[in-house]
């Protein structure tokens, strides 16, 4: 248990939590780890709240949903008012510049990833935040490999979109080395 | 398609209704829901080019979300940004292209 | 009758699956050929992947025009030779329940996977609950028997639905896989074997297809088109399937032999777990989801040093009666921790001398940790 | 043993369980009969049915196999068995309470799949076996025992409903047309999609009885002057008319 | 809220009637007004009674095209302020769960009749059974309670049915009356009063229809057109109807108070009947038809000069646990006979801490005097 | 607050829970356009619908009387709700799956017997609620989460079988068309009977992005293109005529 | 439960058993008396075994079906064979003459009524034969009282047929008498 | 109604079947429904009068128990009473009005 990592990933319905959480996991698995992934949604079909919550470990996982967050990804505003303070005090916070102001009052590392912003300018795509993010997450925590997501990404990924995915994720691996420095 | 009683009122600015949220939105799914104010902004923020409105609410008749009003007094096409999701049938339905849709603004 | 292995229809490995997923692949490593479904949250997921599975392994998929018509279907497809499966969730599983008597009278293998969601009525359709369980077993009119599994994880989404395949054939019941929104939704680690073992009904030419002079025997049974000119019927038959609606003798021994083929053989089917039970003083008995988080609760206990240990319940349908009977003599309390208001709760008090605690919630949300705590906390 | 058809007759099955003069024996004499004069091997034939007396005309008198299923169900069921073996001649037999009423959205499905099954619908515009309650198809006017003052509603036209539906080859005929009724049998058989032959089957029990025909003959003669083709309707005046009843194929 | 005093509808005097015209005359004498249902043996005769009625009453009848139809047009009509019936056996009972789920999550009140033959599935259509007694409390998914009635007389069908709608009124919950064909099909003498006591949904303009602070509480019903502007779903709601799909809270509550208001009041609601058993050693616990042969059997062993009593079930849900406990405690041995595989007798195991019999027979007749005397020998 | 038909609008309700772009919202604005054309008491109205995203058009968004059922069954409660109390103007509001699919014996029922109700059908072709699986009303050969090599079956003409089953008033329109929708709307509000209003209603999100219409707009100009009336149909050649959708009045 | 007295009523479906008990039990009724009435038929439509069984007491009846036959009639020899055992030592038989072969044997009172050869012969009408037995059987035992069924059939019988029954009745108490006699 | 290719047999003697139960009948509904072989006979028998019949079939067609063939040797028409139910549907259907139905003979 003591090698149990919980990640957070929030934000609104459309940003494509899901399908990060789901590389997210799958990397895991590839890597030989115990992952339990879980998503939630409002009833709505778009636009309300969305998350995912991926747990990884060394070993079996018995309870499967996620206690408290090692590491929370927030990429709306709301998202982030909503699960900024179930985070643990070693842990940290990536935030989508831009779209979330955050409290600097807590007690945990927090860092700004201008996801959408590069998701948009440099993409001129606004759907692969997710994956720009993603890119900073892996970066700063270290907590799948590169490689591993990147097979993730062949396998989950349509084929038509993959490339795109991968500069995304590739940027966004560059920005977490830039906030990491 | 047709027209609804197009009453040969000149072509009027379609007004742009400004935003202002009445009853503070609660919890989260509800806040996201409209995106928060200055997300709705964003999203959904379309420029009504005033040229050619010519008042036919054809935009209304078709907007899935009841936005988009004719103002009883001037005759003026309002839309209520407050509902307005961004789908943009407004826009591609206007017969005279008189309302186009923008990329959010600023990012 | 003896099971026999093949190779897994999906190549060996270790997969990221969602429950759901797992069911399906679970379906099709089984041998199950034959989906008919209608799409209902949370289960739609199963039938999204048997629609391309099925087309991939040579087997036929259809979505039917209601839950009635999915169960009725497949229940056709079995006479016909099939393995054959559907999915739904609590509105679904409702209507279904005329036909699944049916399967269950006609002695018609078949699997029925319930991922249940949080009712009654449309309740609340993407939250999770389990408030079936009392139905599966109730839920059609008259006695009758099922075999109903409750999976605990991505796995066992997989194991347990292959498994509900195996028992549906070896004894021609319908089989109930009774999930939930998190076990249906959760992504886990899934392995696949190379080998997997599956059991196929009997057939035996010319023998009655509804009748055994084994004590818990269960008949052999045909497919159409294969020259027996099969009788079926879901009005009360004799061994060869003729209808016989006035006879006493036929119509108790018929809901005897139907029932006794299931309760007979209830150490065969049923299933439990023991975590940390030999000394302890008080006992979880849990199942599906909420085992999880149990197991999660007494491991914590245990490292404090408390005497807590757990029974898990991987079959619910025939109710693991000896287990609870065991552990309710060994301990002083039990407590049943479950998405319902005490449903399993009241079954364990029927076989539970000592006392029964339910530990109920029914807010569409899963039971976590803390509340299991804080109540242990209390007594 | 004389019995007319008797090698298509499950062995051990005596009697049928219909009331003197049923409609359904006649019908089921019929099917008997296409069946023969196509030589169709029993064998590969499955026959399915619901619930009510109707559903009693395959099972168990037929020999070959019998899905005797659930009131209303049978077209779910025969859906599932013909489409994991489609060798199989499928066969649905059963009353018109059974096929539209309760079965109703079974039927209109199955004809818009245009899966290939052969439906005879046996109506006797009433319900027979639970005791002469109006059905979808009891004419307006009529009496039933749950429309003691006649049927307030008008009935389904079943065969523009299930042509509607999407069905392939669809035949009105009236037991007291046995030969047009054979012939409509074995073109349903040979016909690949949905097929679907309602036949008027008179119910003396329950709809004679009740409305002024109580013996068999009574209303086999009704029949026969009622049912009249497409051509013969129609020279006749819109009066004469509203009580004939028109038969003949309207599909394809 | 209070109940009113009627003329009877039905002349005053004593008559000789089947259970089942009994059952629509006491349905008649409670007000019932609209009646929607599907014809199916042994029940039909209700049907067919209250086509005759309705019209000379001014209320209205329909035949539907099945049982769903028929269930969810009185749900419909009870909305629009009629106090609604229909009636059917277990076929038909399977086939409706899914809408008693939505009437009781609703709280609509309406009255269904289940004149139970012998299952399951067709099973023998024209003979007696008593196999949906767990049904009528778990057939539908979800957590929920109805209220469920064991005539045993003609003239309790006739009584049962109008309390079945009085209590229905007040708790605004589905109510069940538990008949059989034994019952249904049984003469007798039933005696009409020229008086009826009648108890009305409650009315409250502008209050909250899905909501009560009062514990145990029923909220007024208000009927569509009368201006309210009704929201009424059968998704989780608020207080006033609002659909809240996503809040654990209202959830819980919701579920919670549909379930509570009947076990608040069960003490209310239950009724048994106690026969010989201030100094028995041994009772029967029994209901509906199989009572009278257990009365008559206990007549006789009393005559003979044993110690033996009954318990007679008039409501089965709730589930008279009181009475039961205090019986399990009183004597020795408990013998439950009935037609079915022992439903109730698993229910009364819960309860009752001494030893628990079961005498069941589900041969399509009902248990006859012979079968308990030897029985009772027996043991 | 300047809201469109806000005066209908239950109070407390906030924006529709659709899809930005779905079609269900722009039918939600025609019927409502009717109702205060007409001049409608909704003291007086019941609207009821059953289960999906067009269920929740009426509710809880309309400030009559909203009956929100089961999956199927709207019409079957509309019934009993219409026949107890014939003063209420019923309105039934709900999907093709809904009404067509799991409820299409109901509606095929309530059609024969003729009892006034309006009814009002959005078609979008697909269950959009649960997630984009095949419709008993997709056009074949297209994509849906359950087929994705395109469906194998024809879908309803779900006019001609209302027709067949004996609606009295019965037409189709498409969202695009607010006009005569609106019209026809009135009419079926103020015929006795049973009348039928299906209404080809977008989806985008399920429907659309399958099937290569990514963006609202691009499926509510694919429909302004492909519906067209009767008349318009006569010149057509067959191929152009097959991916037209013919809206128009068909009863009376 | 001295003065309860158990009537089997037995033939074949179409004689028109259930009615001839339902006036029966009826005339009970109308009494004063507790009367349990049930009936039972095969599943086929026609043909089958039917029967009618009528309990008469002072007292409520407990067990409402009938335990041993105090009075048996049969109108068939299927029926006779299948119950004619089942008669208390101080019961009675009453069965269709021409069409039933008594047992002599039986230690019971037995008395034949030509029922379905005088409904044939001198009313004209196979259907009535229940109730000329009706007649013999309310002459011969007593159970109830001529004035209460002719009470009943008024309840039961449509008018444009009450005549006729009246008529079979008298017949048949005539027969009755003759028996007695 | 159309007769069954009609070969132009010459009129010969439709052929009343000896009754002759083959199984001993069980229990008592299955006696019953045969009305045991006694009354079976008085109940359904008729008068086959050899008059007229052609051996057109109508009536074998439309027999609902099946107990009507043609011998294949005689081209006789047979009933079998075994299974006649005694409708009286053959006798108001031939053409020829060669069957009558006679009442219960003896009673
Ligand atoms: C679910 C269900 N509802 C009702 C019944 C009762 N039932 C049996 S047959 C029948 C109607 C039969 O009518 P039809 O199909 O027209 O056949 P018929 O008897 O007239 O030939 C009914 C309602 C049943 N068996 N199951
Ligand atoms: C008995 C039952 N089965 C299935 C479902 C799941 N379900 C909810 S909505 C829906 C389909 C909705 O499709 P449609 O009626 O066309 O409406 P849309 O969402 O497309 O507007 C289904 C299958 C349910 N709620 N109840
Ligand atoms: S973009 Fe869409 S929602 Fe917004 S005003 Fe235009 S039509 Fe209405
Ligand atoms: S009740 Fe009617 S349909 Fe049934 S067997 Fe008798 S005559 Fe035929
Ligand atoms: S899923 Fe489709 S039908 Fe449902 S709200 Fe979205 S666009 Fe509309
Ligand atoms: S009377 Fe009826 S059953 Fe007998 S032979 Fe003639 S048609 Fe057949």
């Amino acid at each position: 248990m003591s090698e149990m990592r919980q990640v957070r990933l929030s934000g609104f319905g459309g940003q494509g939590i899901v399908l990060a959480g789901l590389l997210l996991g799958q990397a895991g698995v590839m890597e030989g780890k115990y992952v339990t992934g879980s998503n939630s949604y409002g009833a709505q079909a778009r636009g309300s709240g969305c998350k995912s919550e991926i747990v990884f470990s060394d070993h079996p996982i018995h309870y499967p949903h996620l206690i408290i967050a090692d590491i929370l990804v927030a990429m709306s505003q709301g998202a982030y008012q909503t699960y900024d303070e179930e985070v643990k005090e070693s842990g940290i916070i990536l935030y989508d510049r831009g779209r979330v102001v955050p409290n600097m009052e807590l007690n945990v590392k927090q860092l700004g990833v201008s996801a959408t912003e590069i998701s948009l300018k440099k993409l001129k795509n606004k759907q692969v935040a997710n994956i720009v993010m993603l890119g900073a997450l892996v970066e700063t925590t270290g907590i799948v490999s590169p490689r591993a997501i990147r097979k993730a990404i062949a396998l989950h990924i349509p084929k038509r979109f993959q490339a795109l995915n991968l500069k995304a994720f590739h940027k966004g691996m560059e920005l977490g080395k830039q906030i990491n420095a | 398609m047709a027209i609804k009683e197009c009453k040969g009122e000149v072509a009027r600015k379609a007004k742009q209704k400004t935003l202002s949220l009445r009853r503070p939105r609660e919890g989260f799914s509800q806040m996201e829901l409209g995106l928060g104010k200055k997300e709705a902004l964003k999203e959904a923020q379309r420029c009504l080019s005033l040229r050619k409105c010519e008042s036919c609410e054809v935009c209304g008749l078709l907007c899935p979300d009841l936005c988009i009003t004719r103002d009883p007094k001037t005759g003026e096409i309002l839309i209520d940004l407050d509902y307005c999701k961004g789908c943009g049938i407004c826009a591609s339905v206007c017969p005279k292209g008189a309302i186009q849709m923008v990329l959010e603004e600023g990012l | 009758m003896i099971s026999r292995w093949i190779k897994s229809p999906f190549p060996k490995g270790v997969y990221y699956f969602s429950g759901n997923e797992a069911a399906a692949e679970g379906a099709i490593a089984a041998g199950c050929r034959f989906y008919a479904g209608y799409p209902i949250t949370p289960s739609s997921e199963i039938m999204e992947r048997m629609a391309v599975r099925l087309k991939e392994v040579g087997g036929i998929f259809i979505q039917m025009e209601d839950e009635i018509a999915s169960i009725s279907a497949i229940i056709g497809a079995s006479w016909a030779g099939a393995k054959a499966m559907t999915a739904t969730s609590g509105p679904g599983f409702s209507l279904m329940q005329e036909s699944i008597g049916y399967a269950a009278f006609t002695e018609t293998p078949c699997v029925i996977i319930d991922v249940q969601r949080a009712g009654p009525c449309t309740g609340q359709a993407t939250r999770v609950g389990s408030g079936d369980i009392m139905q599966a077993k109730w839920g059609s009119h008259g006695d009758y028997q099922v075999i109903a599994l409750s999976p605990w994880s991505v796995q066992e989404m997989y194991d347990l639905t292959l498994r509900g395949f195996n028992l549906s054939e070896r004894y021609r019941v319908p089989t109930l896989v009774m999930s939930d929104e998190a076990i249906g939704h959760l992504r886990e680690n899934l392995s696949i074997h190379s080998k997997v073992e599956i059991w196929d009904r009997k057939k035996k030419r010319g023998r009655p297809p509804f009748g055994t002079e084994e004590e818990g025997g269960v008949p052999p049974m045909p497919a159409f088109g294969e020259g027996e000119r099969l009788l079926v019927t879901g009005s009360t038959h004799d061994a060869f399937g003729f209808r016989k609606t006035d006879d006493p003798e036929v119509h108790s021994r018929l809901v005897d032999r139907i029932n006794q083929k299931i309760l007979r053989n209830r150490t065969e089917i049923t299933e439990t777990e023991d975590y940390y039970l030999e000394d302890s003083e008080r006992a979880m008995i849990a199942y599906g989801f909420t085992a999880r988080t149990s197991l999660y609760v007494v491991h914590q206990l245990r490292k404090e040093g408390r005497k807590i240990g757990m029974l898990r319940l991987k079959t619910l349908w025939p109710f693991p009666e000896e287990a609870v009977t065991t552990l309710g003599k060994r301990v002083k309390k039990v407590i049943v921790p479950e998405m319902n208001l005490g449903q399993v709760a009241g079954e364990v008090k029927k076989f539970c001398a000592c006392e029964v605690i339910s530990l109920h919630q029914t807010n569409g949300e899963v039971i976590g940790p803390e509340t299991i705590m804080e109540m242990l906390k209390k007594i | 043993m004389v019995r007319a058809m008797e090698k298509y007759i499950r062995t051990g099955v005596k009697a049928t369980p219909f009331c003197p003069g049923c409609g359904h024996g006649i019908l089921m004499n019929s099917i008997l009969r296409a069946l023969d004069e196509l030589n169709m091997d029993m064998k590969k034939m499955l026959f399915v049915s619901g619930i009510g007396c109707a559903a009693w005309i395959p099972s168990p008198h037929f020999n070959g196999d019998t899905l005797h299923t659930l009131h209303g169900r049978a077209l779910a069921f025969a859906t599932g068995a013909k489409l994991y073996n489609p060798d199989l001649c499928v066969m649905v037999i059963s009353g018109d309470g059974d096929l539209s009423s309760i079965g109703g959205n079974h039927l209109i499905h199955a004809a818009r799949r245009n899966l290939d099954l052969k439906v005879v619908c046996a109506n006797n515009m009433i319900y027979g076996m639970t005791g002469g309650q109006v059905a979808s198809t009891t004419p307006k006017g009529f009496k039933s025992s749950t429309t003691g003052e006649g049927n307030p509603h008008r009935p389904f036209d079943l065969c523009k409903l299930v042509a509607a539906a999407g069905a392939t080859y669809v035949a009105r005929y009236s037991v007291t047309q046995p030969l047009a009724l054979i012939q409509a049998l074995k073109k349903a058989i040979r016909h690949v999609g949905f097929s679907f032959i309602e036949v008027l089957s008179p119910c003396p029990t329950q709809f004679g009885r009740r409305n002024l025909m109580d013996r068999p003959e009574e209303m086999i003669q009704d029949l026969l002057r009622r049912c009249i083709s497409e051509e013969e309707a129609e020279g006749l005046a819109e009066k004469e008319l509203s009580e004939k009843i028109i038969t003949g194929e309207f599909e394809p």
